[in-house]
C-alpha cells in the first residue's frame, strides 16, 4: 500500500505543485493590483499629525499669564543629554521671581528624548508638531522658543 | 509635357518600389518606433509595479507622470559619460552598440499585419534567433571590458543561461515549424487563420514562453543583473546614453519576444472586429504586461537551479513534446 | 552544496578572488561589509568586517546619568527600539529594585510586541527581497507603517519604574482594527511567498544551522529557533508581564533560511495574541510608580536579559553607587548571530550569501554599538 | 549529555566546577536581584577548565566583557544554557594589567570576535588567538576607548560635578 513515490512521480509533482503556486502568486498581486494605493502625494497631500508626535520641544503658553512659566532654572539644560538648551533669564526687578527671556534650542542634535519636558518643574515644555525640518543651514536650526512662542501671538 | 513620360522616373519608381526601398523605409519607420515605444514600456512597468505595490508610481511630470520617461531620457542624455579608468577601452565603448543592433534587425520579418511587414524573410523566425544571440556576447564583452567583479560574474551567468534556454527555445518552435512547413513567419500567422497554435501546443507554448523569458533576462531569470547580490549586474559601470542603450536592447528584446509568441501561438492578427494590426498589438502588449506583472511576483532563480530548470525539465518535455507532434501529424 | 575542501590547494591561487560585499551594497541592511572569497560562484570563506556604525554607545553611558542613557538603548537596535527601552528600564530597576505598577508592565508588552511584529516584517520582508521578490518587501513596509503610526500616537518611551504616557482610545481601537487587519493578510503573504516554489527552492537547505553550531556561536532568538531549539528568554527567565500571557515559541527542526522565515512569520502572529490578550485584561491603576527625580542604585552589578526581535539581549549594569553608571555593557545577539555566517556560508552559492544574511537578519547599528 | 539529575541541575553544575577548578571562589546570588545564579571568582586563571566544563554540560556562551577597576580588570564572561531550567552563570576573572589571558575560542568559537571586541576596548590580549586585533575601531588607532582613563575630558569632568 504504502509504497514510496517514485522519483519519476515526485518530480511531476513537484511541477505540478510548483506551477499551481506560481498561478497564486499571480492571482494574489493581480488583486493587489486594483487596489487603492496607500501612500500620499507628499507636498501636496499631508497627513495630519497624532497629538503626540514629538517635534522640538516649545513653550506652552498659559491662560493665567498669557505666556509661559519659565523661571529658567536651567534643569533642563542640565539634564539634557546632548547639551543643546541654553537658557537666559532674569529678574525685572529686585524681589522679583527670575524670568526666562530666551530659550535656545539646537534640535539638529536634540535626541527627542523628552527628558526636558519631564524634568521642567513649571511643566512649561510640550513637543510641538513640527515635522517638516529642512532648512540651508545648521544655524537656522537653533532657534529660541520663547520668541516662537511670542510670535505665534 | 507628362512627367511620367520621363524617361529616369521609370527607374525611381521602380527602386521606390524594390525591396531595397521598402527595407530602408521599414528600418527608417523600426528606428523611429523602438524608442519610443520603449519609453512607453518603460512606464507601463513603473505604473504596474507601482499599482502592485499599493503606490501610484510616477506622478510628477505630465498628467499621471506620462511624459516621466521623456524626460527620463533627456536627463540620461544630458549625462556624463564615465569611461572608468581600468576598463578596457574599445570594447567597453563597443557592448553598448553592439546590443542594440540586433534589437532593430529583429523587427525585420515580424509581420504586425498582412501589409505591414518590412520584409517576409522566408527564413524569418531563424533570422531572429540568429541575432538575438549576439545579445550574449555584447553583455559577455560589457561585463568582462568593465573590470568590476560584480559585472564579470554577471556576464558569465548570462552566458551559460543564453546557451541554455536556447534549445528548448528551438525546441518549441520546431513543433509550431512542423505543423506549418515554413519558417514565413506570415505564412505561420495564415495556418491559424480558424485555430490558434496555443491550443494545439500548450505545452510548447508555456516553453516558448518561459524560454524568451530567460533569454531576454526578466525576472525571475534576471540573474544578469540581480540587483540584490550583483548590485547591477553587467551593467553596474556603464552611465548616461550608454547605459540606457543597455535598457533599450532590453525592452525591445521583450517586445520582439513576445511578437514572437504571437506570431507562432497566438494567431498573430487574427480576431474579430478589429484590424489585424490592433489585434497584434493588443496580445503583443498583454504579453509584455504578463511579462512584467511575473516580475514583480517572483523572487529570483538561483543560477543552479535555472541550468537545472532548463536541462531536467524544459528540454525534456520540449523534446517529448516535439516527438508527439511529429507522431502524430504522421498518424493523421 | 559543493564541499569547498574538495578543491585542489595548488591551483587555488590562481582560482579564488575576493569579492567585497558592502560596505555600499543594495543588500547588506546599513553599512556592512562581508568580505566573500570565492571560486567562481561557490563561497570559500566569508569574513564580517564590521565597526563602520560605532557610535560608542557604551563609553557614552559612564559619562551621564542613567536617565540621560535612556534614549541611547533604543537607537542600537533602532528597528526594536521599544524593546530596548524596555529591556534598559527593567535592568535599572532590578538594580535599584523599583517595583513597576502592572498597568505600567502590561503597556510596555503590548508596545514591545507591536514592536516586535514591526520588526520581524522588516525582517522576513528583507529576506524576501533578498531573494529578489520586491513586492512583499513595499506591502509589509505598508503593514508596518501602521504600527509606527499606533506607536506614535502614544509614544510611551519607558521611563523609570513605568512609562511616560497612558494609552489612549485612539490606540487601543486602532490596535485592535490593526491586529484584524493583520489577520487577514497572513493568507496573502504565506501563499505569495511560503507556498512559492521558487521561494522555497532558494531557501530550503540553505545556510543550515545546526544546534551544534548553535551552542557554539551563542546563536539566539528566531535564528536559533529555525533550529529546533524552543530558547526564548519571554519563556525561560520570565519577565515584566509576559508569565501573565499564553503564547507559544514556535520552532521549526530544519535550521535552514525557510524555517527561520516561518518561525519569523509564526511569532507574528503569536506577538499579536499577547497584544490581544493585554488589550483585554489590561488592568486599571497607575501608569508610573514613585521614583526619584535622579535614581541612584546601590553598588552593585546586575545582568538583565530579555527577547528583542533578533535574540536574547543582555544589560550588564556596574554601578558605583553614584548616579552615573560605572559600566554597561550589551550584549547585541546580532554580533553573535552574524559571526556564524562565517561556519554556514562556505559551499554555497553566491546568491545564497545573501539569502543567508538576510535570514540571520541583523542590524548592523546593534553590532557595532 | 551530563548525567545531571534535572532536579537539582545548579547543584550538579556547582559542584562539578568545583572538581574542575578547586582554585576558584563560587557564590550564590539572587536571580532576582543581579540577574545570574552562581558566580564563579576566578583569580588569572582557569578559565579554559572552566569553559571545557561548562561546553560539556550545554551551556552557550552568552558574551564575554571586562570592567575596568583602574588598578585591575574583572573579565566577565557569562554562560547560559538552552535547556529547560534555564541557568545563567557568571565567571569573574580578576585580571592584573599586562596579564595576558587564555583564549577560549578552540572551546567556543564565538569567542574569536568577543575576545576581538575585548582586546579593542580594553587592550586585553589573549594568549593564543589566531587573530587578535581591532574589531569595531579602526584598525589604526593607538587607544583603548573603554579604560577608565580614556577620554575624561573638562567637559566630562563638569557634568560630573554638575550633577553628584
Amino acid at each position: 500500500m504504502n509504497t514510496p513515490p517514485s522519483t519519476f512521480t515526485q518530480y511531476l509533482t513537484e511541477i505540478l505543485t510548483g506551477s499551481k503556486s506560481l498561478v497564486v502568486g499571480l492571482w494574489i498581486t493581480l488583486k493587489r493590483l486594483f487596489t487603492r494605493i496607500v501612500t500620499v502625494q507628499y507636498p501636496r497631500q499631508k497627513l495630519t499629525m497624532t497629538p503626540n508626535f514629538r517635534g522640538h520641544i516649545e513653550a506652552i503658553r498659559f491662560d493665567d499669564t498669557k505666556t509661559h512659566h519659565c523661571v529658567a532654572c536651567g534643569l533642563c539644560a542640565r539634564i539634557c543629554p546632548s547639551h543643546v538648551i541654553k537658557v537666559q533669564g532674569g529678574k525685572a526687578r529686585a524681589g522679583a521671581l527670575k524670568y526666562g527671556h530666551h530659550y535656545y534650542i539646537d534640535f539638529s542634535k536634540c535626541s527627542l528624548c523628552g527628558l526636558c519636558v519631564d524634568f521642567c518643574p513649571k511643566q512649561t515644555l510640550k513637543f510641538s508638531n513640527e515635522y517638516e525640518l529642512v532648512f540651508y543651514s545648521r544655524w537656522d536650526t537653533v532657534i529660541d522658543i520663547m520668541s516662537r512662542l511670542e510670535k505665534s501671538r | 509635357m507628362n512627367i511620367t513620360q520621363l524617361p529616369y522616373l521609370k527607374d525611381i519608381y521602380a527602386f521606390l518600389g524594390s525591396d531595397v526601398m521598402s527595407g530602408m523605409v521599414g528600418l527608417l519607420i523600426i528606428a523611429a518606433i523602438v524608442p519610443l515605444n520603449v519609453a512607453f514600456l518603460v512606464l507601463v512597468e513603473r505604473k504596474v509595479a507601482g499599482h502592485i505595490q499599493l503606490r501610484p508610481g510616477p506622478m510628477e511630470v505630465g498628467p499621471h507622470g506620462i511624459l516621466q520617461t521623456l524626460i527620463d531620457a533627456v536627463k540620461l542624455l544630458g549625462k556624463e559619460m564615465v569611461t572608468p579608468q581600468s576598463t578596457d577601452k574599445l570594447i567597453f565603448f563597443l557592448a553598448p552598440i553592439i546590443v542594440v543592433a540586433p534589437a532593430f534587425v529583429g523587427f525585420v520579418p515580424i509581420p504586425f499585419s498582412p501589409m505591414m511587414q518590412v520584409k517576409d524573410v522566408n527564413v524569418g523566425i531563424l533570422l531572429i534567433f540568429a541575432f538575438s544571440s549576439i545579445s550574449v556576447i555584447s553583455i559577455l564583452m560589457a561585463g568582462w571590458s568593465s573590470n568590476n567583479k560584480y559585472s564579470l560574474i554577471g556576464a558569465v551567468r548570462s552566458v551559460a543561461q543564453n546557451v541554455a534556454y536556447e534549445i528548448p527555445l528551438l525546441l518549441a518552435t520546431m513543433s509550431v515549424i512542423i505543423m506549418t512547413n515554413t519558417f514565413k513567419m506570415g505564412e505561420i500567422v495564415q495556418a491559424q487563420s480558424s485555430v490558434w497554435f496555443i491550443f494545439y501546443q500548450p505545452l510548447a507554448a508555456m516553453i516558448f514562453f518561459i524560454a524568451t523569458t530567460a533569454e531576454t533576462n526578466r525576472a525571475p531569470f534576471d540573474l544578469v543583473e540581480a540587483e540584490s547580490e550583483l548590485v547591477s549586474g553587467f551593467h553596474t559601470e556603464y552611465t548616461g546614453m550608454r547605459f540606457s542603450l543597455f535598457f533599450l536592447a532590453e525592452y525591445t528584446n521583450m517586445v520582439i519576444a513576445a511578437a514572437m509568441f504571437t506570431v507562432l501561438f497566438l494567431g498573430g492578427w487574427y480576431g474579430p472586429l478589429f484590424p489585424g494590426m490592433i489585434w497584434f498589438l493588443i496580445k503583443t502588449y498583454f504579453l509584455i504586461f504578463v511579462v512584467m506583472w511575473a516580475r514583480w511576483t517572483y523572487p529570483r532563480i538561483r543560477f543552479d537551479q535555472l541550468m537545472n530548470f532548463a536541462w531536467k525539465v524544459l528540454i525534456p518535455f520540449a523534446l517529448v513534446n516535439l516527438l508527439l507532434t511529429a507522431i502524430v501529424l504522421k498518424v493523421v | 552544496m559543493l564541499n569547498p575542501k574538495t578543491i585542489d590547494d595548488a591551483s587555488i591561487d590562481q582560482r579564488v578572488y575576493q569579492l567585497n560585499l558592502g560596505p555600499q551594497h543594495p543588500s547588506t541592511h546599513g553599512v556592512m561589509h562581508l568580505l566573500v572569497t570565492l571560486d567562481g560562484e561557490v563561497v570559500l570563506k566569508v569574513e564580517p568586517v564590521i565597526g563602520y556604525s560605532h557610535r560608542g554607545h557604551e563609553k557614552m553611558a559612564e559619562n551621564r546619568t542613567y536617565e540621560q542613557f535612556l534614549p541611547n538603548p533604543a537607537r542600537m537596535d533602532y528597528l526594536s527600539g521599544m524593546i530596548f527601552n524596555h529591556g534598559y528600564c527593567m535592568a535599572v530597576e532590578k538594580l535599584c529594585g523599583i517595583e513597576v505598577p502592572r498597568r505600567a508592565e502590561y503597556i510596555r508588552v503590548i508596545t514591545s510586541e507591536l514592536n516586535r511584529i514591526a520588526s520581524h516584517f522588516i525582517g522576513a520582508m528583507d529576506y524576501a527581497m533578498g531573494l529578489g521578490a520586491i513586492t512583499p518587501f513595499l506591502w509589509g513596509w505598508d503593514d508596518r507603517e501602521h504600527i509606527l503610526d499606533l506607536l506614535e500616537g502614544i509614544t510611551s518611551y519607558g521611563r523609570f519604574g513605568g512609562v511616560r504616557n497612558d494609552i489612549t482610545r485612539e490606540f487601543y481601537d486602532g490596535t485592535r482594527r490593526f491586529i484584524d487587519r493583520l489577520r487577514g493578510r497572513f493568507w496573502d503573504y504565506e501563499n505569495l511567498i511560503n507556498q512559492n516554489i521558487i521561494f522555497i527552492k532558494r531557501s530550503q537547505d540553505v545556510g543550515v544551522i545546526t544546534k551544534e553550531v548553535a551552542l557554539d556561536y551563542g546563536v539566539t532568538g528566531p535564528t536559533l529557533r529555525g533550529s529546533g531549539v524552543g530558547y526564548d528568554v519571554r519563556k525561560r527567565e520570565p519577565y515584566s508581564a509576559y508569565p501573565e500571557f499564553t503564547f507559544e515559541i514556535p520552532t521549526r527542526e530544519a535550521g535552514d533560511c525557510l524555517a527561520r522565515y516561518q518561525v519569523r512569520m509564526a511569532e507574528m502572529e503569536q506577538s499579536l495574541n499577547i497584544i490581544e490578550q493585554a488589550l483585554d485584561h489590561l488592568p486599571p491603576g497607575p501608569i508610573r510608580a514613585k521614583v526619584p527625580r535622579f535614581v541612584t542604585p546601590p553598588e552593585g552589578d546586575c545582568y538583565c536579559a530579555f527577547e528583542s526581535a533578533r535574540g536574547a539581549v543582555g544589560f550588564y549594569i556596574v554601578s558605583d553607587g553614584s548616579r552615573i553608571p560605572y559600566r554597561i555593557k550589551v550584549r547585541a545577539p546580532s554580533f553573535s548571530n552574524l559571526f556564524v555566517l562565517t561556519e554556514i556560508c562556505p559551499g554555497h552559492f553566491l546568491a545564497d550569501v545573501i539569502a543567508i544574511f538576510g535570514s540571520i537578519d541583523v542590524t548592523v547599528p546593534e553590532i557595532d554599538r | 549529555m551530563p548525567t545531571a539529575e534535572p532536579t537539582k541541575p545548579l547543584e550538579n553544575i556547582r559542584n562539578s566546577l568545583v572538581q574542575v577548578i578547586p582554585e576558584a571562589e563560587l557564590l550564590d546570588r539572587d536571580y532576582q536581584e543581579c540577574g545570574y545564579h552562581l558566580e564563579v571568582r576566578l583569580v588569572m586563571r582557569g578559565m579554559r577548565r572552566m569553559a571545557r566544563e561548562m561546553k560539556d554540560r550545554r551551556f552557550f556562551l552568552e558574551t564575554i566583557t571586562a570592567v575596568d577597576f583602574l588598578e585591575y580588570f574583572h573579565l566577565i564572561y557569562l554562560f547560559t544554557t538552552y535547556n529547560e531550567a534555564s541557568f545563567r552563570v557568571m565567571a569573574r576573572v580578576k585580571l592584573l594589567p599586562e596579564v595576558r589571558p587564555f583564549s577560549v575560542w578552540t572551546i567556543y568559537p564565538e569567542a574569536i570576535w568577543l575576545e576581538r571586541e575585548v582586546y579593542d576596548f580594553f587592550g586585553i590580549r589573549f594568549e593564543g588567538h589566531p587573530d587578535l586585533k581591532r574589531i569595531i575601531n579602526p584598525d589604526d588607532v593607538d587607544y583603548f576607548p573603554l579604560l577608565k582613563n580614556f577620554g575624561k575630558t573638562k567637559f566630562t569632568t563638569d557634568i560630573d560635578d554638575i550633577l553628584c
